[in-house]
């Protein structure tokens, strides 16, 4: 009985032509990686901009597929930076880390 | 909290007796357990990338044929299965149960094409001798991470079959919501998303040139 | 109006009439939060039960028990009595019975809902609590007994097997399996409490209006489902380096008795402890902050005077759980870490004294000018407020590294640990107990021997902890099964008899409790009132015990804040939340 | 309420909290300031700044004890139910403002202020000249490795290792550095020397910690972990393992042993004569 008033209200969604150019806009991003994983860059660099890459995607993912574009902006402001936080603080104290770890090595 | 603010409070969405995110409470739900599946994941791929930092030795044994074709392969047939969720969810919106049916069969597909592929290029690599404690190629930690990660990511995608042939059943009778499909897209679209992750690391940054 | 066909609405689901709906499989959250808290009851007892072994042991370590052949008991029984206390106390009480339990009963209440919005989840959220909580308890009785690695379970030695020692064998996989399960149980409750409190507020129901005990339920679900997952990661990791023989944790070339260990090599023993501790101090938290809001609740309720600063308490409730992500490192200043991280955690964790300290000032601001009543609800909340200053100060100390090269690891940190998350947080459960007893079994606990219970309990507690303290300062290392190896340790054991005595006598005062649980449930003065304390939220407006679907389906309205006592020109001293201002009695 | 108490009941209860408050609040700080349990005397420059550290946060954070408790234990007793009505306020932003600033300030000014003394031990290294000597922690046992007089520490080898045969640590006896290695169970240094210690282990996490130095650091498989001291006062002092290592943790024990430069000469003789 509640379907018809989520329906109405949640479900102005993307057209079946914009999701279909968001999925060849992810398989193309796939081709791009798969690409740059052969141009022999440094591995720093490599990952930075395969982690941005995938960023990109995930957001392409999240936005459409996942219809967040559409839902009230609040629950991306409330959701996702509780969980970024959590990720980055991990990801700056976690490789400080294993590069300090590094120096302490037995020779 | 004075009466004097009541009536402008009353009209915010967080003023109760609302949902303010305007969403059902499962889908809610499904986000919240997107979020904490998220750290899981993270907290995977951090320990991959703190053991690599910490393990010069690691190996790059995917050559282009037959771990990236196969690979790559992969995130398009899993990609394609997050398109035809898509187009599952649209239909149920319409409430047109049978093509909602039909497209969610072709993501259940979509996702054991994804797992056959998979266990192929896993027993490809048992067949080189790589388990998850040894691999002939460095540290023993590359078959720890390597089948520990993608181990945890396929097992989210047999739970996410099983899960999309249950909703898929109960909306074909008539049991279940759209909202239920549209939640059961969700948890698709994440195991989706986290392979977003898993295949540049895992795979793109261990090629053997 | 949202209506929500999964549960929390209002009117849809019955009562059901079989015995094993009602009482066992139940999906009524008042009956899931009973069975968290006999969970937890259960629990703590467990738990108790095994520190008085140690207590025993420790105070006379060398006296000979007629009834234990060869002394009481062996370093290996020791350190296991030690790592199950510690497990069953953070995972199995105080993460249950604060959180799961009082939080399943009376948050939907508070807010206005029928039930939490997924019930069959919550259902299967204590069910698997259970089954983790057995898991657990069975490592007792496998070959090697339970696990010897303490509740943090730092690898090596918890990676290794049983060649580390005994009961690291079948003992801690068991442990560990027992905690990853319980991972899964406690991130479905936080999910299933945060939905609720967003979706089924009643209307009027802002969160300006939130009772402060809904506030702590509601961060302490957020800082569960960001760090049971972590934790879930962890757990994993080292179960297939126990099981699977991978190296996550395990560095190589490692020699135990002579045998060098050449099937582990590559990893890192600090990467489990940054996975553990990021979800580690977050659970601290998870323990207190439940505590912090029954204390609000009732310092207010039973100052008939509002809440001190309602905006700053819930400012310091989230500024608590923000920066419990950003500390974790506090808890290896030691462990080899880079030293410019720990300098980093160490100004962060200073940090989080602010919050605390907001907190302290504002209750001891809620107290003044009022009107105080001493029930024992009010005691223990009292009780609360005393220890959470003895045990946080204790934390500035341990916050900076210089200090805690000396305290690390010592009976300060045990002091300090057990004064604010143990024991304060007993107290804070206490302080609901005695509070909503009357609301949910209809029968007050009986004051007397609760009071009685109160005084022993707090005075216990203090002569138990207070001298740890001083232990610590004297050097005195933590996990040690006697102190005849160290000679400077050998001076202290007074000190240990004294704590003894004193933790028995504390003991003694919580089988006080349990009669007192027990004979009121059964015999106790019976409360038939809706709002015997005169108290101001919704759980205070429906039948005492309330019925099966909260509010009989009509749905509350919401016209105040929570804490709306003593107002200026009413007649009475209390305001309930969902009077209609127009019947508002004027004095 | 629920029943009206008479005004008697509430004051008993509401001054024997106070009293037992302000009893233990007092007996708390005397025995602080008493120093019947405490510190022993710190040997080195670093644990004498860490003993006034300690005293400049025992300082503030008594004041904040006392208050907090006394405040309560007045409050409590001075507005417990007498008939009288509560004074109806919802909270006072100056006075959140500043109790809040108050507190930013003492305590992370008092976290900065710490800085100093963490910086000596962990941000500096040893200072030039330094004698190393190697810690190796085994499941229950402490070994102390000397350079000898070529100052190399020879290799090791995990396979060599075998305490029942003498060579705990693995020492290879093919390499001519590790000819002239001392291994001790006991560690001895020169008083007024600057120390370098290279802490490791063999099997599962231990931790060195001796009181006077006011030093603890975990010994971590897979890690070498350096720490510095120069102990200014002769002795003998007590090494505890400080981290759970197994069942035998409690008899993880050792000594540390300070001695004037000669003797630790005679010391380095013996033990070489008793490694032939």
């Amino acid at each position: 009985m509640n379907d018809h008033a989520h329906a109405e209200e949640a479900h102005a969604g993307a057209s079946v032509g914009t999701n279909l150019a968001i999925w060849i806009g992810l398989v193309a991003i796939t081709g791009l990686e798969v690409f740059l994983a052969y141009e022999e860059l440094q591995p720093t660099l490599m990952l930075t901009i395969l982690i941005g890459l995938s960023l990109v995607k995930a957001a392409m993912i999240m936005s459409y597929f996942m219809h967040l574009k559409f839902e009230r902006f609040s629950l991306v402001l409330w959701l996702v930076p509780a969980m970024i936080f959590c990720i980055a603080m991990m990801m700056i104290f976690f490789f400080t880390e294993a590069y300090w770890g590094m120096g302490l090595r037995p020779h | 909290m004075h009466d004097v603010k009541t009536d402008a409070a009353l009209d915010s969405a967080w003023s109760g007796g609302a949902s303010p995110f305007a969403m059902g409470s499962k889908k809610l739900g499904m986000w919240l357990f997107i979020v904490s599946d998220t750290l899981t994941f993270s907290a995977l791929l951090i320990t991959y990338t703190y053991s690599r930092i910490t393990n010069p030795d690691w190996p790059k044994p995917f050559p282009m044929n037959p771990a990236i074709i196969f690979s790559t392969t992969m995130t398009v047939v899993l990609l394609a299965s997050s398109l035809t969720m898509v187009m599952a969810v649209m239909a149920a919106q319409r409430n047109d149960r049978k093509k909602t049916v039909l497209w969610m069969i072709a993501t259940m597909a979509g996702g054991l094409t994804f797992m056959a592929l998979h266990l192929r290029e896993w027993f490809h690599l048992f067949e080189e001798g790589a388990t998850i404690t040894h691999n002939p190629w460095g540290t023993p930690l590359f078959g720890a991470v390597f089948f520990g990660v993608t181990g945890m990511h396929m097992t989210h995608v047999l739970i996410g079959v099983i899960y999309l042939g249950i909703v898929a059943t109960g909306y074909g009778r008539g049991k279940f919501s759209a909202e239920d499909v549209e939640v059961n897209g969700l948890y698709w679209h994440f195991v989706d998303l986290v392979w977003m992750f898993v295949f540049p690391l895992v795979y793109l940054m261990s090629v053997k040139y | 109006m949202v209506t929500h066909e999964n549960g929390g609405g209002h009117g849809h689901h019955q009562a059901p009439t079989g015995f094993i709906r009602k009482y066992v499989f139940s999906i009524d959250h008042k009956v899931i939060g009973i069975q968290y808290l006999c969970l937890a009851l259960f629990s703590v007892f467990v738990g108790m039960a095994l520190s008085a072994l140690m207590r025993l042991h420790l105070g006379w370590p060398n006296a000979h028990w007629s009834i234990f052949k060869g002394g009481l008991m062996t370093p290996e029984q020791y350190l296991a009595l030690m790592t199950m206390h510690g497990t069953i106390m953070v995972f199995m009480v105080l993460t249950t019975a604060p959180q799961s339990g009082f939080g399943n009963y009376f948050l939907p209440i508070q807010i206005g809902a029928a039930d939490m919005a997924f019930p069959v989840l919550n259902m299967l959220s204590f069910w698997t609590t259970m089954v983790s909580l057995l898991v657990m308890i069975a490592a007792f009785f496998v070959a090697g007994g339970a696990p010897i690695g303490g509740w943090t379970s730092y690898p090596p030695l918890s990676a290794l097997g049983e060649m580390a020692g005994p009961g690291q064998g079948a003992g801690e996989t068991l442990w560990i399996i027992g905690l990853a399960i319980f991972c899964g149980a406690s991130l479905m409750g936080a999910l299933n409490f945060i939905t609720t409190l967003i979706d089924l507020r009643a209307k009027g129901m802002t969160l300006g209006r939130l009772p402060l005990t809904c506030w702590t339920w509601f961060v302490t679900a957020i800082l569960g489902l960001l760090a049971f997952g972590v934790l879930l990661a962890a757990c994993i990791l080292l179960l297939l380096d126990r099981v699977a023989g991978t190296s996550f944790f395990i560095p190589g070339g490692l020699v135990i008795t002579d045998q060098v260990i050449t099937w582990h090599k590559g990893g890192s023993p600090l990467l489990w402890q940054h996975l553990f501790w990021f979800f580690g101090h977050p659970e601290v938290y998870i323990a207190i902050l439940p505590g912090m809001g029954v204390a609000s609740h009732l310092l207010s309720t039973f100052s008939r005077k509002p809440v001190f600063g309602y905006r700053a308490m819930v400012g310091a409730i989230c500024g608590i759980g923000f920066l419990g992500f950003c500390v974790w490192g506090h808890h290896m200043f030691i462990s080899g870490m880079s030293p410019y991280s720990a300098f980093a955690f160490s100004i962060l964790t200073m940090t989080i004294g602010v919050p605390s300290a907001i907190k302290t000032f504002n209750w001891l601001g809620t107290l003044w000018g009022g009107k105080i009543t001493f029930n024992c609800a009010m005691l223990f909340a009292l009780g609360f407020v005393s220890l959470f200053v003895s045990g946080g100060l204790s934390g500035l100390f341990l916050a900076q590294p210089a200090l805690d090269l000396y305290l690390h690891d010592g009976y300060f940190v045990v002091a300090h640990f057990h004064l604010i998350m143990g024991v304060a947080a007993i107290f804070g459960m206490f302080a609901g107990l005695y509070f909503w007893f009357p609301k949910m079994f209809g029968r007050f606990l009986n004051e007397g021997i609760g009071k009685l219970h109160f005084w022993l309990t707090f005075i216990g507690v203090y002569a138990i902890f207070m001298p740890m303290h001083f232990l610590g300062l004297a050097g005195h290392p933590r996990r040690y099964f006697d102190t005849t190896a160290v000679e400077f340790l050998q001076k202290l054991q007074p000190v240990h008899v004294f704590i003894s005595i004193a933790a028995f006598i504390t003991i003694g005062a919580q089988l006080i409790f349990l009669f007192n649980f027990f004979y009121s449930l059964y015999a106790g003065k019976e409360c038939k009132e809706e709002n015997p304390w005169h108290a101001t939220t919704l759980e205070w407006s429906i039948p005492t015990p309330p019925p099966f679907d909260n509010f009989a389906g009509v749905e509350p309205v919401v016209y105040h804040g929570p804490y709306e006592f003593s107002v200026p020109g009413a007649a009475d001293d209390y305001i309930p939340q969902h009077l209609a201002p127009n019947l508002v009695k004027k004095a | 309420m629920l029943r009206r108490r008479s005004e008697v009941g509430s004051t008993t209860v509401a001054l024997s909290l106070a009293v037992f408050l302000v009893l233990m609040t007092v007996v708390t700080v005397y025995i602080f300031m008493a120093k019947v349990w405490w510190f022993p005397p710190a040997i080195t420059e670093f644990g004498h700044e860490i003993d006034d550290q300690f005293g400049r946060t025992l300082l503030i954070t008594g004041i904040v004890f006392v208050l907090a408790q006394f405040g309560l234990a007045y409050a409590v007793f001075k507005f417990r139910d007498q008939g009288q009505k509560a004074t109806y306020f919802e909270g006072n932003n100056t006075m959140e403002i500043v109790w809040t600033l108050a507190t930013v300030v003492l305590f992370v000014g008092l976290g900065l202020y710490a800085r100093n003394a963490w910086a000596q031990v962990h941000f500096q290294g040893a200072a030039e000249g330094a004698l190393p000597i190697e810690i190796t922690a085994q499941q229950f046992v402490w070994n102390f490795r000397y350079a000898g007089p070529d100052g190399k520490f020879g290799r090791e080898k995990p396979e060599l290792v075998s305490a029942s045969t003498g060579n705990p640590v693995g020492l290879d006896s093919t390499d001519p550095a590790s000819k002239d290695d001392i291994v001790a169970p006991v560690i001895a240094v020169p008083v007024n020397r600057e120390i370098e210690l290279i802490i490791r282990s063999q099997d599962v996490t231990h931790s060195f910690y001796v009181r006077e130095l006011r030093l603890k650091q975990d010994a971590v498989p897979g890690m070498e972990i350096h720490m510095h001291f120069n102990a200014a006062v002769p002795g003998n002092y007590e090494i505890a393992c400080a981290e759970l290592c197994g069942l035998g943790h409690y008899r993880m024990h050792s000594m540390l042993q300070v001695m004037a430069q000669e003797d630790f000469d005679k010391w380095v003789k013996d033990q070489e004569a008793a490694n032939q």
